[in-house]
């Protein structure tokens, strides 16, 4: 049966040691009283990094599994980049954690398998394994949200976003059905063989099969008109989670759509790239005008995440190796600089415990660093020059322009001002405004200093002088046009 | 002759010396200014003469003027700008009336302003007009007379505006720099265009090509236009006169030298030395001719119903002004420079008199004045010279200029109208310099206190009184070639002033006219004499026979208050438009529109954000029929 | 039976499985009650493993993915039921409701 | 014969789908729930899988929907008889129609590829085989769905002890 | 040591500087203060030396050269893509020294910043790089790049920083103010973005080097004439076209003295320079064929302006209308295409620099003292403030171009430019010319002359500091005014060299 099959599973030992992680740490949570919990995140964070430093031993490497999943340098990047991400979630979630959700061991866990679903989702080389790594993550996904299990917002957004991620994942399935009817495949290779033949004859039924698995991705990126869920959902979970879903879940429904388009769906580029375009132009507008009327900070930087979504969807209408790279870079400066934004929010709301843009009053009397860093975060998000956002949003846009996306850059452009004024307004609260009378300075945790810090230098990092990490991104991405 | 740059440079140190360090010299400096300016004076005389020997050697005629110029800048092939100066005759007279006139003042002043609060300030400033009016007069380039021109402009802005703590004075000056700069507006756009034509600035040049029809004739039209308003800014000609009178309100001694001798004579000086460029322009004499002869009668007309003293004599110069404009006009420039050359002399004689008059008395109104005579020794006898000169009473220096001029334009070309106009100006303009000695010096003193503290002014002052007195009477005299080579001018002053290369011009009394202006100008006297002697009487017949020509000529036909009201409800009220339209229709509508277009689609979408999971469910499900009718449309 | 099976066409599956999937996302887009819509889900989850397996048998039986596929849904959906009622119970605690258009706190 | 089998068993599903999104009770909703999908499995038999069919059986009509009713008896309201379609149903309708309408036009438009045509039986240990090796991975990740859910599912779900 | 050094020292100076300065405590503003004079004072020693050394009749297009590969050989990007490459021409020679003795002033007049000085110096360092790198950069990214960093701190120094002003016909707040000129440059810029992908796409050589774009035949004539509007409006608003000018009064008039003096005096030039850069030097065919209508809007934005500063009751509303007066000569110049017109352009660059910047820190003084701006309620202040009246009254001489001083020349040059090929715009600019004398006088007898009213008997003279600024700055008003030539030999020679000007 598996004659000719690769079986090496040495290729998944970071993802087993993520399981593995995820057990001791659940353990340690159960079993072990005396534990501090405290230290919790610190042992998922430090166990996620070794993992990362394990996994960069495949870089470089091209493994199959049974041409179910690769382990390329896409996935490894990927890897490398979840794990981080989660790390950084992690440790930022470690106060909110101990004074507001039950049950730390298992929010860890989650967080970790649900890293191994979004590396799945990268990784993989066939529809069965990415719809159930995909479901992997959204089930820890659909968890996490409705983590704080006594707070009505918390449930409804749980509610939400489970029974809409159903539905959609039906969609998803759907097509993927019709694909399989059509492809009589399910590995991507083959799905591309089959559709280099004439498709004359069943056009209508790949179509809808396409029309189906843009929405069920769509729906993961939450891209309009399928992001209906995300501003609830962004506002219910707790900021901690608020922070993994704007970054894992979107970059992991990236990864997925760049690795099936790229080399299952690239034949029939031109049968989809309109419905990503048209997607993309409305994701950005809708996302980025909404914003402007939102006062609750987790909403507007749900918004802002959507319009973000519009311009690397702009990338994926004009799928191309130079607008893989750019996409990816972008999505890791986007991601990055959108960490910084939640870690700052998440210290305010330990120390405050508002979220309210209107809260964020006098924030550069009461908390310098974290004032600095969100301004400079911000900027970033904007597009603005010295960091991440303008190299990398500028590269992306002159790549869509180089496939031919001249006008969905145009709009990406005019978006990105309209990003600017609400960017300000949180500004402006954070350094105009005067603080509350009473308010005194508040004493930031160090860690979360460091992470701030070390964020902000990630930010620089990228805007200022992105030549490795660019050409990282470049070798990553060549593998998916092969 | 290459040193006359260097005449304007020491003024220009007096300045810079005393803005910067005044406060610490002794007096506040103004040793230093006068020592600089008598040094120039000097040296302006020492040009003058080598001036002459060189005319002497060359010959007139063939002698065009001496000039030397270094450069400004210069982009190779597009713009060189050379700086240079240009001397002639026009140059050396101007020259000397100029540094002379100025030194005079300053000595005077040192009377006049003592214990002024920004006497150095005061000394500097003077400075700075000296050496613009001498960088105006030695130029050789437009350029450089624009930007002389200019910073005489200002100085007399400053000047004007010294006791600035007056509202009246900072009106006054900031009144005087903008109507001039009206005209500069004309005089650059005139510069600009003759180079955009020729190609350089240099005078010598422009006025060749001109000459040779180089420059097409509407611009050429255009550009003595344009220059010629200039000319009528700076000389206060109809319809640009307004600011001279008020003027007044600055110090004494500046009116004297800039709103008598020097500046406003700029205008006449630039149209001379310009003359042979708006001669080739058909209806340019003409133009000039008529707003002279407007100007004349209407300030003769004014100066009778004035009351303040400054401004009566601020009429008689603008009457003057008229009057060289004339001669220009019918291009008798020679008769022009020596008018200017005499009037320098007595206009400031008189102006400086009226200060001596208001120093000792603090008063400057007519109708408070009154039977000075005794009480001013010096002052009065000086002032009535100065007053006869300007009537033109034979022999002093007024009469042989005036006359030069009635024989030039019975000369010119003009037709008979100017010369019947420009004669009946005479007995009116010796009528209100009658008026004006009779009311300030004989009669009954009209306000007691006033005369009580009347007093002779020092010797700093009267000095330069009596020494222009004097000059004021003789200056006549150098029209006779005798006196003209006595002096050192070579054939005569008309053969030396006339620089245009038509050989020198002869001096011929018309006798004819010269009996007949004698006439008017003394029945002007008499008839003064009799309506302000004792009482006045007739003076106020006369005002009450028709109180409608009284007001007008006391109101100076409303000129003024018409301008004020087209700058209030054109200038201003445009303004105010444009303001109010940037406002709200450019930003309010404009750029907030924009911004509030995006504020409200937000507003709107948001509104789509239910909260209801069906509805987006539904959104979900509407997307996928979009694209799959999208897509089936396509292929079908 | 073998021979008989000729008499249905493909098609026939996949139009069965088209309603369903219609009636499911009806179901969903209608009802209110969270139990109910959860059913619609796998109504539609249903439609598409029969969608799955007539490919499987019909078109590409060598590896037969559609089956397996179909079993991992069927198992999926077992768990997201299981999931899904967890939540739906957690809101009703809180809310009092289990009708999904009645918890619209999450708004604009 | 087996047409007539067949549409018998597709009316089933359908007659029971329909139930499921029509009935005004919601018990019996979830009754004709457990038709419907008895019909599916029975379509499975008709297609030969009978493994398929059998979990089917197992997991779905019997666990899944005793999960369900469950869950409705734990969240009835307290009033009976409520509403039980949103305000939304006419465009629910119309939505589904649309929907059907491009399903249809993709039927007719469409020719299967290698279609066929007769049916291929799979046996039990072929399946059972290919779900250790061929499809390790997805069988490893659905274990971990199925984990990842149940951990959820206790912990939102348990009562503890300070709950409000 | 090559002397592109220099260059990448007025760009990375201020950067290092911003970044020490957020490591100093906000407690010692005295540090914070003295660090930033010790910068000021350097980068104005190496503008100078930039300004001074660069040789005229070299012949070779940019000195100072050089180029550090920063993004290359990746994705699109093929060698050169994107480098940091320096140079100066002599058109940015004098923009160079502008920004130095602007910045200068500007530190110096921001000594007296109590309110967290420390943020605001990193901002402005901020700032001033950004405005160094605009006018050195040789690569179209970075162009960019700086020119973004140049608009990016706006925001907050004018929101944290500056006055809201309330009027009885109108008020606004500093926020809006702020918002209005940030969003309204950054929207601006949209149109640069545009404009920059499609050149580079258009030219296809994976590459943002502006040398190698230059390169004739580049671009052919009808996607010059499609994408110069791009450019020539996106740099046009922050130079203060019209009808986009509107950001310019109301930001100027509630920034902090500091910022006004930089943005009306270096920023708004950048607008004018990009005009060039990316205007006549990329697409020459698209300039002569667009350079008549931008002649219109020019000549519009000097009337228009001069007007609307006449209608002015705040001095810095009535300064700022005055910069969109002024800018519109600039854009006048360029708009001829001649060498005499440019030249004049880039002169009333420097020129407007200074002497807006002089306005700027005067106004700055007396607001600092009065807390008002209204000129309707001084009266007099002449003799209160002799030294003060001087310098503003210098400035105001300059600006309505009093021959001496640096705003005749340029004024000059533009108008003979003008006149060459467009006599009517020429006239209505010299006449608009008369038309500042209105405002600016209107003004002086408003506040400076008349009796002095009493209610400012507490006012002082300029403080020193005030006093150096004043100084520094008028000595270059003269220096420029009197002796013209070494700019004009600088620039000329630039200019000349520009593809397409007569």
């Amino acid at each position: 049966m598996s004659a000719g099959l690769n079986m090496d599973y040495t290729a998944f030992i970071p993802e087993f040691m993520l399981v593995g992680l995820a057990a001791l740490v659940v353990a340690l949570d159960l079993f072990v009283p005396q534990f501090r919990k405290s230290w919790l995140p610190y042992v998922a964070a430090s166990g996620l990094l070794v993992t990362a430093g394990v996994s960069c031993a495949w870089i470089d490497k091209q493994v199959d599994f049974a041409r179910l999943v690769t382990v390329d340098d896409f996935t490894t990047y990927f890897r490398v980049f979840f794990m981080a991400i989660a790390a950084v979630v992690c440790l930022a979630s470690g106060r909110l954690v101990e004074e507001r959700l039950r049950h730390p061991g298992e929010y860890y866990a989650l967080i970790i398998i649900s890293t191994v679903g979004a590396i799945g989702m990268a990784a993989a080389r066939e529809l069965m394994t990415a719809y159930l790594s995909l479901e992997l993550l959204s089930f820890s996904l659909y968890i996490l949200v409705s983590f704080q299990k006594y707070e009505g917002r918390s449930n409804e957004a749980g509610i939400k976003y489970l029974l809409l991620g159903a539905f959609s994942s039906a969609w998803f399935l759907y097509g993927l059905s019709l694909l399989y009817g059509v492809a009589g495949s399910t590995y991507y290779d083959d799905i591309a063989r089959a559709l280099s033949e004439d498709t004359s004859a069943y056009d209508f039924a790949l179509l809808m099969g396409l029309v189906l698995i843009v929405t069920g991705l769509g729906f993961k990126v939450a891209a309009v008109p399928f992001h209906m869920w995300t501003p609830d959902a962004y506002e219910g979970a707790p900021v901690a989670v608020t922070a993994y879903l704007s970054t894992t879940s979107k970059a992991a429904g990236f990864a997925l759509l760049l690795r099936l388009f790229s080399s299952a769906l690239d034949v029939v580029h031109d049968d989809w790239s309109w419905m990503i375009a048209g997607m993309a132009a409305a994701t950005m507008l809708l996302g980025n005008l909404v914003a402007l009327q939102q006062h609750n900070i987790k909403r507007l930087m749900a918004y802002s995440s959507i319009g973000q979504v519009g311009y690397m969807l702009m990338g994926i209408a004009g799928l191309s190796h130079d607008t893989a790279s750019a996409i990816v870079l972008h999505l890791t400066g986007y991601m990055v600089t959108n960490l910084v934004v939640f870690v700052v929010i998440i210290a305010w709301y330990n120390m405050t415990g508002r979220e309210e843009i209107a809260d964020f009053r006098g924030m550069r009397e009461r908390a310098p660093l974290l004032a600095a860093a969100l301004a400079a975060a911000l900027f970033s998000l904007a597009g603005l020059p010295l960091f991440a956002g303008f190299v990398t949003k500028f590269i992306l846009f002159q790549a869509a322009t180089e496939e031919g996306y001249f006008w969905l850059a145009g709009i990406g452009v005019v978006t990105s001002v309209i990003s600017l004024y609400y960017y300000l307004q949180i500004m402006r609260e954070a350094f105009v405004s005067a603080p509350e009378e009473g308010a005194e300075p508040l004493r930031v945790p160090y860690l979360m200093q460091g992470l701030t810090v070390a964020l902000m230098l990630g930010v620089f990092y990228i805007g200022l002088y992105p030549q490795q990490l660019f050409e990282a991104i470049d070798e990553a991405t060549r593998v998916l046009f092969v | 002759m290459s040193d006359a740059w260097v005449i304007p440079l020491l003024p220009v140190a007096g300045f810079v010396l005393l803005l910067l360090f005044s406060p610490w010299l002794p007096r506040k400096g103004d040793w230093l200014a006068i020592g600089l300016m008598a040094a120039s004076f000097v040296l302006a005389c020492l040009v003058a003469a080598d001036l002459a020997d060189a005319i002497g050697e060359a010959g007139v005629g063939s002698f065009a003027g001496i000039s030397e110029s270094r450069e400004w800048f210069n982009v190779e092939g597009y713009i060189e700008i050379r700086m240079g100066t240009y001397v002639d005759q026009i140059t050396v007279v101007m020259l000397f009336v100029v540094s002379f006139i100025a030194l005079l003042v300053m000595i005077y002043s040192t009377g006049y302003m003592r214990g002024d609060r920004r006497y150095g300030w005061f000394y500097s400033i003077i400075s700075l007009f000296t050496a613009s009016m001498l960088t105006l007069v030695v130029a050789d380039n437009l350029l450089l007379l624009y930007f002389a021109w200019e910073l005489v402009g200002l100085c007399s802005m400053l000047l004007i505006g010294h006791y600035n703590d007056k509202q009246s004075a900072a009106e006054a000056a900031k009144k005087a720099f903008i109507t001039t700069r009206v005209g500069d507006v004309g005089l650059l756009i005139g510069i600009i265009i003759l180079f955009t034509q020729t190609g350089t600035f240099n005078i010598g040049e422009i006025l060749r090509a001109a000459e040779e029809g180089e420059i097409a004739r509407e611009w050429l039209t255009a550009a003595a236009v344009c220059v010629f308003a200039g000319a009528v800014g700076k000389s206060a000609q109809f319809p640009l006169h307004v600011w001279l009178p008020d003027a007044m309100e600055g110090p004494t001694p500046v009116s004297a030298l800039i709103h008598a001798a020097t500046m406003v004579v700029a205008g006449v000086y630039l149209v001379a030395r310009m003359l042979p460029l708006f001669e080739v322009v058909r209806g340019m004499p003409e133009l000039i001719t008529a707003l002279g002869l407007t100007t004349a009668v209407l300030s003769a007309l004014m100066g009778l119903a004035q009351r303040d003293i400054k401004r009566v004599v601020a009429y008689s110069t603008l009457n003057s002004l008229g009057l060289m404009f004339v001669a220009l006009g019918s291009g008798a420039v020679g008769a022009a420079m020596l008018y200017l050359f005499a009037h320098a002399f007595f206009k400031a004689l008189l102006f400086l008199a009226c200060g001596s008059v208001i120093h000792a008395t603090e008063e400057q109104e007519v109708d408070k004045l009154g039977g000075l005579w005794s009480k001013m020794p010096i002052t009065a006898p000086m002032f009535i010279v100065g007053a006869l000169a300007m009537a033109g009473l034979i022999p002093l220096s007024g009469f042989w200029a005036k006359d030069e001029i009635l024989v030039g334009i019975r000369h010119g070309h003009l037709n008979d109208i100017v010369a019947i106009t420009v004669f009946a100006t005479l007995p009116i303009t010796s009528l209100y310099m009658v008026r004006l000695v009779m009311l300030t010096f004989f009669g009954e003193p009209k306000d007691q206190h006033v005369h009580e503290h009347a007093h002779e002014s020092e010797a700093s002052m009267s000095w330069p009184l009596m020494l222009l007195g004097a000059l004021a009477a003789v200056a006549g005299f150098v029209v006779f070639e005798g006196v003209g080579e006595a002096l050192g001018f070579h054939s005569g002053w008309l053969g030396f002033v006339y620089n245009l290369a038509e050989g020198p011009e002869e001096f011929h009394v018309n006798w004819g006219i010269s009996i007949l202006s004698v006439v008017l100008v003394s029945a002007g006297l008499v008839a003064g004499l009799w309506i302000w002697a004792g009482k006045a009487e007739p003076a106020r017949r006369a005002a009450a026979f028709s109180p409608f020509l009284y007001r007008m000529f006391l109101n100076r036909f409303y000129i003024d208050e018409v301008y004020q009201a087209a700058v209030d409800y054109f200038v201003l009220a445009a303004g105010r438009v444009v303001a109010w339209f940037d406002r709200s229709i450019v930003n309010d509508t404009g750029v907030n529109g924009a911004g509030e277009t995006a504020w409200y689609a937000g507003w709107l979408g948001k509104f789509a954000q239910t909260g209801k999971l069906p509805n987006y469910a539904l959104a979900i499900v509407v997307g996928v029929i979009v694209m799959a009718i999208v897509a089936f449309g396509y292929r079908t | 039976m073998e021979s008989v099976t000729q008499e249905i066409p493909l098609e026939h599956f996949l139009m069965l499985s088209f309603i369903l999937f219609t009636i499911g996302v009806y179901g969903v887009l209608a009802r209110r009650n969270a139990v109910i819509v959860l059913m619609s889900v796998e109504l539609m989850l249903n439609a598409v493993s029969i969608n799955m397996v007539a490919f499987a048998v019909y078109t590409a039986p060598s590896l037969f993915a559609g089956i397996i596929f179909a079993i991992f849904i069927i198992a999926v959906a077992a768990a997201e039921v299981g999931l899904a009622l967890a939540v739906i119970l957690r809101l009703f605690r809180n809310r009092g409701t289990a009708n999904i258009d009645e918890v619209d706190t999450l708004k604009w | 014969m087996i047409q007539v089998f067949f549409y018998l068993f597709a009316t089933t599903v359908i007659a029971g789908a329909l139930g499921v999104v029509l009935l005004r009770n919601t018990v019996y909703a979830a009754l004709s729930l457990i038709g419907a999908l008895l019909g599916v499995a029975a379509v499975y038999i008709l297609l030969s899988v009978e493994f398929l069919a059998l979990v089917q059986i197992l997991i779905y009509a019997g666990a899944v929907t005793v999960l369900l009713l469950f869950a409705l008896m734990l969240t009835r309201a307290r009033e009976l008889q409520e509403r039980l379609d949103g305000d939304q149903k006419p465009l629910a309708a119309v939505a589904a129609l649309v929907l059907l309408g491009a399903f249809i036009t993709v039927m007719d438009q469409t020719t299967w590829p290698r279609d066929v045509g007769e049916i291929t039986t799979v046996p039990f240990a072929t399946i059972g085989d290919a779900l250790l090796t061929r499809w390790a991975v997805p069988f490893e990740l659905v274990s971990g769905v199925l984990l990842v859910a149940l951990v959820g599912a206790i912990i939102l779900a348990m009562q503890e002890e300070g709950e409000p | 040591m090559h002397s592109g050094y220099w260059m990448i020292a007025t760009i990375a100076i201020p950067l290092f500087t911003a970044a020490i300065l957020v490591c100093v405590p906000d407690s010692r503003r005295d540090v914070v203060r003295w660090i930033s004079a010790g910068v000021g004072a350097a980068l104005f020693a190496i503008s100078m030396y930039i300004f001074f050394a660069y040789e005229v009749d070299k012949g070779e297009g940019y000195q100072f050269f050089i180029r550090w590969d920063w993004l290359e050989n990746v994705g699109f990007l093929k060698d050169h893509g994107i480098s940091l490459a320096f140079g100066v021409d002599g058109i940015a020679a004098p923009m160079v020294l502008l920004t130095g003795v602007v910045a200068f002033g500007g530190t110096l007049i921001s000594w007296k910043i109590e309110h967290h000085n420390k943020d605001f110096f990193v901002l402005f360092w901020v700032l001033v790089s950004g405005v160094y790198g605009t006018f050195q950069s040789l690569d179209l990214f970075f162009f960019f790049f700086w020119y973004e960093v140049a608009v990016l701190p706006m925001y907050l120094l004018i929101a944290v920083w500056g006055s809201s002003s309330v009027f009885p016909t109108f008020a606004r707040t500093k926020e809006y103010s702020a918002m209005k000129l940030t969003i309204m440059l950054v929207a601006a810029s949209i149109l640069i973005f545009l404009g920059i992908f499609a050149a580079f796409h258009e030219a296809g050589l994976g590459t943002f080097d502006l040398q190698r774009l230059y390169e004739p035949g580049t671009f052919d004539e009808d996607f010059q004439k499609l994408v110069f509007p791009l450019f020539v409006i996106g740099c046009g608003v922050l130079a203060g076209l019209w009808p986009f000018h509107t950001w310019s009064p109301d930001g100027h008039v509630a920034a902090p003295t500091a910022v006004s003096m930089l943005h009306a005096g270096v920023l708004m030039k950048l607008g004018a320079f990009g005009i060039i850069r990316l205007g006549i030097q990329l697409l020459p065919e698209g300039a002569a064929f667009w350079m008549p209508g931008l002649m219109v809007l020019a000549t519009t934005n000097v009337v228009y302006g001069a007007f609307a500063a006449t209608a002015q009751r705040d001095f810095k509303y009535m300064i700022g209308y005055s910069s969109v007066s002024h800018m519109g000569y600039v854009l006048m110049g360029l708009a001829t295409m001649n060498v005499i017109g440019i030249n004049g352009a880039v002169l009333q660059m420097f020129s407007h620099g200074i002497m807006t910047a002089l306005f700027f820190a005067m106004v700055g003084a007396i607001y600092d003292q009065a807390h008002t701006r209204d000129m309707a309620l001084f009266k007099g202040l002449a003799n209160k403030m002799p030294l003060f009246t001087f310098f503003f009254g210098v400035a105001g001489l300059a600006s309505l171009g009093l021959p001496g001083l640096s705003g005749f020349v340029a004024e000059f040059n533009v108008f003979v430019g003008t006149f060459r090929t467009y006599p009517w715009a020429g006239a209505l600019g010299i006449f608009a010319a008369a038309m500042t004398a209105v405002y600016i006088l209107r003004m002086m007898s408003m506040s400076f002359f008349g009796p002095f009213n009493e209610r400012w008997a507490d006012l002082k003279d300029m403080t020193r500091l005030e006093m150096a600024t004043g100084v520094l700055l008028l000595s270059f008003l003269l220096f420029m005014g009197l002796w013209p030539a070494p700019f004009i030999d600088r620039i000329s020679e630039s200019v000349i060299a520009l593809p397409g000007v007569t």
